[in-house]
Order: structure tokens, then sequence, then C-alpha cells
């Protein structure tokens, strides 16, 4: 419950300077930031593998080529960003807020009547690896072929184009 | 006291927020941001759901984000490289510039 | 992936022919290095390394740094500079300062009485030592020069500057044996010519002497 | 609520960790010497009546104090052992000034580190660009923590131990990327981009290779691996990894990797002198240059480590008969040669091109790495009902093993064999 109580703002905090900041590097590095302290959360709420996981895949991978796409393209213009920032930002809450009254809304009221404190305490990996591997075999096969699938097409889409088949830039 | 409605209501901010990046955004890649912390709101639900809910001994909460972070290690991947693909050829991460099928 | 074709010139040797496993180079490189490494412990004709400030490399005879003033004899005095100002002027970054010396009427004493070199501004060019016509000024072998003073420790006065003779001979010996050959014959030279005209001029007063005796005879026997 | 009762139930609440000693070896064996500053620790506060919390904490400080300390040591001696070797084999002498035999180089380059001017570029950001130093030297630390050392002597018996060590090594790609970004120059930029594509592409055969060891022994825990390499074949050859078709071959991908995701010879694009002044390293001075050094040497140790857990038996000894040497002593026996074969390699080749060493994961390391999966679920399979394998088991998962390095070995004879480079501005 206490390391929940600490992480939670850390979380938050990170997760709306992530939403906030107006340069691009900054808001990933927040969002590396805050999926890093979800992991912490997964490993203090006793799901370690789960935790080390996201570290690895989300902090390791999807923040990195975040921040590498971030590096490759030009950064849009900063102070635009923060001059159209009231407006948007107004219109932007006018959509969240009626979507964060409903989740707040079921989180007050729908809750399981009969919650368990502890209803598993720790993840046994040795049985999730079993899991995954006799039931959920189709599932784990599909993601295979996913993932190869988008190894080879993110490969042949970020190919830099041959000097023959540049198409001319629209603008 | 029971620690899943605090953890229901932080993923619940937390998809609100990126909710609002993604609507407020205009770089593509800024907009992925937000789309991962949607994600994430997502598996902190299933995580808080296995570990505080009321079924004893089973791994469907843990197991869904095994399978939630797979699949969104690929949308990242894919994702980036469509922006980059869009970038080579508009030389811009605007959204609001990526408007030539406006008609 | 085809490279494309190599332009291989005749001269060049042809590929190696047959077939080499990958990586062969590669332990190849590693056994050079590791033959390297033993061998270092014990030959001697491996490790050059001087261990500097105990022991020195001989410097070659050619090596040449900051210019110096040479001096015959035992002291200043016998300085050969004579102030000509040539080196002054020639000198492409303008690091020699040189006042003559002269006495109260004025008249040139044909020594400086100033010689300055700033050796932070010397290029070592050795340009002062081709032209000086008096054999005086030389490249110097000394390279410990560093100090802490970097305005007044690098501006070498006359005092500084002057070497002896034999520190030249040292030095340099085959130019210094030169210089010391060419200097004794023209002064050789110099001391016959200057006999031979104090010959000549005994011999012009014998002779007046002999005439002004004749004229005298002449004189008293009128 | 108090404090301490605070940290405590912090601490508390990442069970795997370990926080409570269970054991208690004797105190003055040869075994457990690792341990003695931590049993002294908590001998002296349980005499005190300190609170179990605190002699629990106390305990764990100690044991990571003692790790830290070793191998800070350990980094110490190697940066002068490094330069020696080095010098050695370029016919030189090397440090021979600070003591006798400059043992006290290191001690020299510390004080000259500490004293000197630490500089942040106007153009930098400040707080990411104190962050970063930090961030590359915490993940080794953290590594360095899961490692089995001796029989005796594991700081953090983690369950997951071998998962835990690649989730650290991930946090140093985002250290180098802050470290590139923050100085605000283009040198660091670009040492940061090279540095961070090279860990991702050889971050995938590390991981593959090791997955292989993890699939037969049935464990993600470091120490029962080790424990699952123990024994002799046929009474003298150790039962390592290394020593089977599959372990020999993941092995030396591992140690590839491993060279490259150090950013050691002839990987050490990123940080390339002659050619992008340090990397991501540039723009700093003084003690934080000092820690980037530090966290690479620490990440070495540990990722070597790592190997020698996986392949080369941790601290098993080599023969049998010899277990009245501490356990301890054939793991550091270990580390030593492997940092040695690295330092080899290091004065012996050149640096590789950004081209070829990306050709050299993506086409060769990761290809062999996967192939090294199904051929261990083939020697597993294919072994005997104690465990051991037949001579027919080994032909056949030598001969599935051999298949790349022909396939190789016609490719570079046929076509990349090189063909002579004509330089055309050479003349």
């Amino acid at each position: 419950m206490v390391p929940l109580l600490l992480l939670s703002p850390l979380i938050l905090l990170a997760a709306l300077g992530a939403v906030w900041k107006a340069r691009p590097v900054h808001a990933a590095l927040l969002l590396a930031l805050a999926l890093a302290l979800v992991a912490v959360l997964y490993l203090s709420v006793g799901a370690e593998f789960i935790g080390l996981v996201q570290f690895m895949v989300y902090v390791g991978g999807v923040a990195i080529l975040i921040v590498f796409a971030l590096l490759i393209t030009r950064p849009g213009d900063e102070a635009a960003e923060v001059a159209r920032r009231p407006r948007s930002l107004a219109l932007g809450l006018v959509c969240v807020a009626p979507v964060l009254g409903i989740l707040l809304y079921a989180v007050s009221k729908g809750l399981p009547v009969a919650a368990f404190e502890d209803a598993n305490p720790k993840l046994p990996v040795q049985a999730l690896g079993t899991e995954l591997f006799e039931n959920a075999v189709p599932a784990v096969l599909t993601v295979g072929v996913l993932l190869t699938a988008v190894l080879i097409g993110a490969a042949l889409f970020a190919r830099e184009p041959g000097p023959k088949s540049e198409l001319p830039a629209d603008r | 006291m029971n620690p899943l409605p605090l953890l229901l209501t932080l993923s619940s901010l937390l998809f609100a927020l990126g909710l609002l990046a993604v609507l407020t955004r205009r770089n593509a890649i800024l907009i992925l941001v937000g789309i991962e912390l949607m994600l994430n709101a997502a598996n902190i639900n299933f995580i808080a759901f296995w570990r505080y809910g009321s079924v004893e001994f089973d791994l469907t909460g843990p197991l869904f984000v095994m399978f939630s972070i797979a699949i969104a290690a690929a949308e990242a991947a894919v994702g980036l490289a469509i922006i980059l693909m869009v970038f080579r050829h508009t030389r811009s991460t605007d959204l609001n510039r990526l408007d030539s099928l406006h008609g | 992936m085809e490279s494309p074709a190599p332009t291989t010139r005749a001269s060049s040797p042809p590929p190696a022919a047959g077939w080499s496993l990958p990586g062969i180079g590669l332990l190849k490189g590693m056994a050079v290095t590791a033959v390297n490494m033993i061998q270092s412990y014990y030959r001697k004709d491996r490790m050059t390394t001087v261990q500097y400030p105990e022991e020195r490399a001989p410097i070659s005879p050619n090596f040449r740094n900051f210019p110096f003033l040479v001096y015959d004899g035992d002291n200043m005095a016998g300085l050969r500079c004579t102030a000509c100002s040539i080196c002054e002027k020639e000198c492409p970054p303008q690091c020699i300062y040189i006042v003559l010396d002269r006495d109260e009427n004025g008249k040139s004493l044909k020594r400086p009485k100033v010689f300055d070199i700033d050796v932070s501004v010397c290029m070592n060019c050795g340009i002062c030592a081709e032209v000086c016509p008096f054999d005086s000024i030389y490249m110097d072998g000394q390279y410990e020069l560093a100090t802490g003073d970097r305005f007044g420790g690098l501006l070498f006065n006359k005092e500084t500057l002057a070497r002896s003779t034999d520190y030249h001979a040292q030095l340099r010996p085959l130019e210094a044996a030169e210089v010391a050959a060419r200097r004794k014959a023209e002064e050789e030279k110099k001391l016959a010519a200057q006999a031979a005209k104090v010959a000549k001029a005994k011999l012009e007063k014998e002779q007046k002497e002999l005439k002004a005796k004749e004229e005298q005879e002449k004189g008293t026997g009128a | 609520m108090r404090v301490p009762a605070l940290i405590a139930l912090v601490l508390g609440s990442f069970p795997s960790l370990g926080l409570a000693a269970t054991d208690k070896p004797p105190l003055l064996t040869g075994e457990s010497l690792p341990r003695l500053p931590q049993r002294l620790v908590e001998m002296a506060l349980e005499a005190l009546k300190a609170p179990d919390w605190l002699v629990s904490l106390a305990s764990f400080a100690t044991a990571a104090g003692t790790v830290v300390a070793v191998f800070l040591s350990a980094f110490a001696l190697l940066s002068l052992i490094e330069r020696k070797t080095l010098a050695r084999a370029q016919n030189r002498l090397g440090p021979n000034r600070a003591g006798i035999f400059g043992i006290l180089q290191p001690v020299a380059d510390g004080i000259k580190m500490l004293t000197k001017e630490d500089i942040v570029p106007t153009k930098a950001e400040w707080f990411l660009h104190l962050v970063a130093p930090v961030m590359i030297v915490i993940p080794s630390i953290l590594a360095l923590g899961v490692i089995p050392y001796g029989r005796e002597w594991l700081p953090v018996p983690l369950e997951l131990g071998l998962v835990f060590f690649f989730a650290t090594g991930t946090m140093t790609e985002v250290a180098v990327f802050i470290a590139g970004w923050a100085s605000g120059s283009k040198f660091p930029m670009l040492g940061a981009m090279r540095a961070i594509s090279q860990m991702i592409s050889y971050e995938l055969p590390l991981i593959i290779s090791a997955l292989s060891v993890v699939m037969l022994s049935g464990t993600l825990s470091l120490a029962d691996i080790v424990a699952a390499q123990s024994g002799y074949h046929l009474g003298f050859i150790p039962a390592w990894n290394i020593l089977t078709p599959w372990g020999f071959v993941a092995g030396i991908i591992f140690l590839i990797a491993a060279n490259a995701e150090s950013n050691r010879c002839p990987f050490d694009l990123p940080e390339g002198e002659s050619e992008i002044v340090a990397g991501h390293m540039t723009e700093y001075s003084g003690f934080k240059y000092a820690l980037f050094f530090m966290g690479e040497y620490l990440g070495l140790f540990a990722i070597s480590g790592l190997g020698i857990t996986l392949f080369l038996g941790g601290w098993q000894a080599p023969l049998p008969g010899l277990g009245f040497v501490p356990s301890w002593f054939w793991f550091f026996g270990k580390l030593a040669a492997i940092i040695f074969f690295f330092l080899w390699v290091r004065t012996t080749f050149p640096r590789v091109r950004v081209d070829q060493l990306m050709r050299f994961a993506w086409l060769c390391l990761i290809p062999i790495a996967l192939l090294t999966l199904p051929v261990a679920a083939l020697w597993h399979f294919t072994a005997n009902p104690d465990g051991s394998n037949g001579v027919l088991s080994w032909l056949l998962c030598s001969a599935i093993l051999a298949v790349p390095f022909i396939i190789i070995t016609v490719i570079f004879n046929r076509r990349l064999a090189p063909s002579l480079r004509t330089y055309h501005y050479a003349e």
C-alpha cells in the first residue's frame, strides 16, 4: 500500500510532464520515466517478471525508439506549440473530461464487492510459463508471427529508398 | 484497506492523460507517446485486478499484460516506421500538414 | 550484392588462390600481438623506449633548435658578434633585437650592447645562422627550455645565449671543425697580409730613410 | 507513520530482494570470507539489540558495499593492467612512474580526475547533463548484485536474476542517450546515436544466446544455472555449457556481443577517438567523466561475470579434487581470463565500420544465435536417460551448427572475398 501511495503521484506527474512538455525529447524522456515507474509499481505488487519485462520492452525498446524517431525527424516549432496550447488544451479537456468522469464513476460504483485483500501475492513465473506454452499456445504463436512480420515490415518501411524509387515530395 | 480503488483511479487518470496527449499533440511521434500511456493504463488495470481482485490462483491478468506488452512493442515499431516513411515524403511529422487527400 | 568490378592495376598481385576459413586472419593477428607481448619481456631490441629524465636518446648532429652565440676564448669578451644586424633583418618572425655598443664619442665598438632573442617567437628556421658572415650565431641542440615564467623566462639575452667554441665543437663536431679551420685559415691569411703590409711598410720606410740620407748627403755635398 | 517503519515497509514490499539473510555461515572459512563484513555487522547490531529491520537493512547494505568495494578496486587495478598490457603489445613500457611498476597510477588518475574542473557547456541542459553519468553507473552496480560469485557469496539471491540483469542493462541505453542529447553538441549526439543503435543490435544476440542456457537449465535464477553445470563428464571434463556444441556457439556469440555491448574495441565506434572525439562523453570533464569510465568498466565486469555464470560454470572448479580452494577464487580467475581476452582483442583489431557492425549483428550473429535454440532443444531430447549425451547427439548437433559456418566460408571465399581494393585517390 505504501509504495503504491508513493508511486502513484510520481507516475502521474511524469505522465503529466510527458503530455505537457513542449520540447519533444523532454516529453519522450518523461514517458520513459513514467513507464519505468510503472515497472517499479509492478515490482512492488509482486508481479516481478511483468515489471522487469515492462522495463526491458518499454524503457529499453519503445522509449528509445520514440527518442530515436524524434532525432531522425525534424522537430516542430516549439513556440507555435506553446502558442496554440490554450485552445487545443481546452478542446482536449472538453473531450477528455467526460471519459474521465465515466471511468471514475465506474471505479467508485462498480467495484467487485467480495474483493480479496491479497488474491495473488506473488506471480509464479513457472506457472506463467506453463500457462503461456500450454493453454495459450495459439496466442503465443500468433504474437510470434505478428512480431516477425513487424520486424520485416518495419525494416522494409524504414529502408532508405533507392535513388530510382525516390518519389517527388509533394511539398 | 484494499488498494484496488487507488490503482484503478491511477489507471483512469493515466488513460485520461494519454487521451489528452493524443487529442492535443500535433507531432505524430508524441501522439504515439499518448498511445503508450493509454496502453499502460490498461496494463495497470489488468495487474490490479489480478493482484487485488476476487479470483485466486489465476494468471489471466499477467498473461494479458504479456501479450499487451508484445503487441505494444510491435505497434510502436510499425508506427514509427510509418512516421519515418511519412516524414521522408513530406519533411514533417505534423499531422495537420498531412492533408494531401483533403480533396 | 556484387561489388563493382575491381580496377586492378597490372602491377598489383593477383588475388590469393585457394580457400581460406573465415577468422584465420583474426587468429593470425592475435598471434602477432601475443608474440609482441611476450617477447617484450625478454628481447631487448623490442623495447626501444628510453626512460627520459634518467637517460636520453642521443640527438642527431643535424638536430637544431633555438640559436646561440659563439665566443672565442674564455669569456664574453671574445664574442664573435659584431652587431651588424643582418640576422635581425633577416629573421622572419623578427625575434632578434640588437643594439650596437658605442663608446662615449659615438664610435662603434663593433660589439652588441643588447642581443635578445625571444624564443617564444623564434620558429627555429636557422636563417640567422645561414646569413651570419662572422660565424657568430648557430642553432642549438638544447630542448629542455620549459620555464615557469613565460615572458621573462623565454626572452634570452646576450649572457644566456653565449656559448664557448668548445660547446659548439661538442654539439656539432663536423660543422665546428670546418668553421674553425676556415677561421684559422682566414686568420692566417689576415696575419700574413698584415705581416706583408708591415714588411712592406718597413721596406718603404727604409727606402725613404735611405733616400733622405742620400738627399742629405747630396745637400751637404752641394 | 514513523520513518524507519516506512523504510522497512517499502523495502519489505519487494519480497524478492530477500532482505533477511536466512543462512548463517561459519565466520572464518575461505568460502565465507567475502561475507565476513556482512556477518560482523549483523552480529554487532544483534549484540546492540537493534530492531530487525535495521539489522536486515544494514546487512544488505554491507553486502552491497562489499561487492561495490571489490569491483571498484578491480576497476582501479584493471585501468592500470589494461594500459600495461596494451603497452607491452605495442613494445612500450606503460605507466611505471607512480609507485613501483606504476601501481599507484590509478590513485594518481583518481586524484587528477577529482580535482579537475567540472565544466557544464552553456548549451547543455544542466540537470540531464548531471543525471546521465549517475544513470550510467547505477545499472552496472545493480547488475553486479545478482551474480553468484561463490558458493556462499551471492549478494542478492534473485529468482529472476537473468531477467533482472538484462532489464538493468537497458537503462544504460537511456543514460547514453541523455548524455548525448543533454550535452547540446553534435559529437555527443552522433556518439549517442551510434551507441544506442549498437547496443540495441547487440542486445538481441546477447539475450538469444543466453536463452539457450535458460532453456536447458529450466530456470532464470543465476545460482540455479551455476548449480545445473556442476559435476564432471568422464570424471574430469567439467559439465560446463561451453563444452557442449550449442553452448560453444552460444558462448562465442555471447562473448562477441558482450564485447560490443560494453563498447570495447573493435566495436568502440560510439567513442572512437579518431572519429567522434569521445562520443557521448565529449562534453564531460572531471569526476563525471570518471563516472562514465567507471560505469563502462563495471558493466564490463558484470557482463563478463554473466558470461562466466552462463557458460563457464560460474564458480565451479575446472577439475575435480580442487574443492579445498574457495569457490570465489575460481570465479575471479575466470573473470581475469575473460578480461585478459578482451584486452588482447582490443590490442589486436582495428575498429570496424558502422555498416560492418550492423551487418555483422543482424546477418551473422542473430541468425546463428537463433539456430542455437533448436539445437539446444535437440540436445535436450537426444540425451540419455541419465542426462548425458551420446556420440550421435554430439555429431548431430555439431553438424547442424556447422552449417552456418560452412555457408559463411563459402560466401567469404566466393563473393565477399576482398577483391583487390584500389584507392583511387591514393596516387
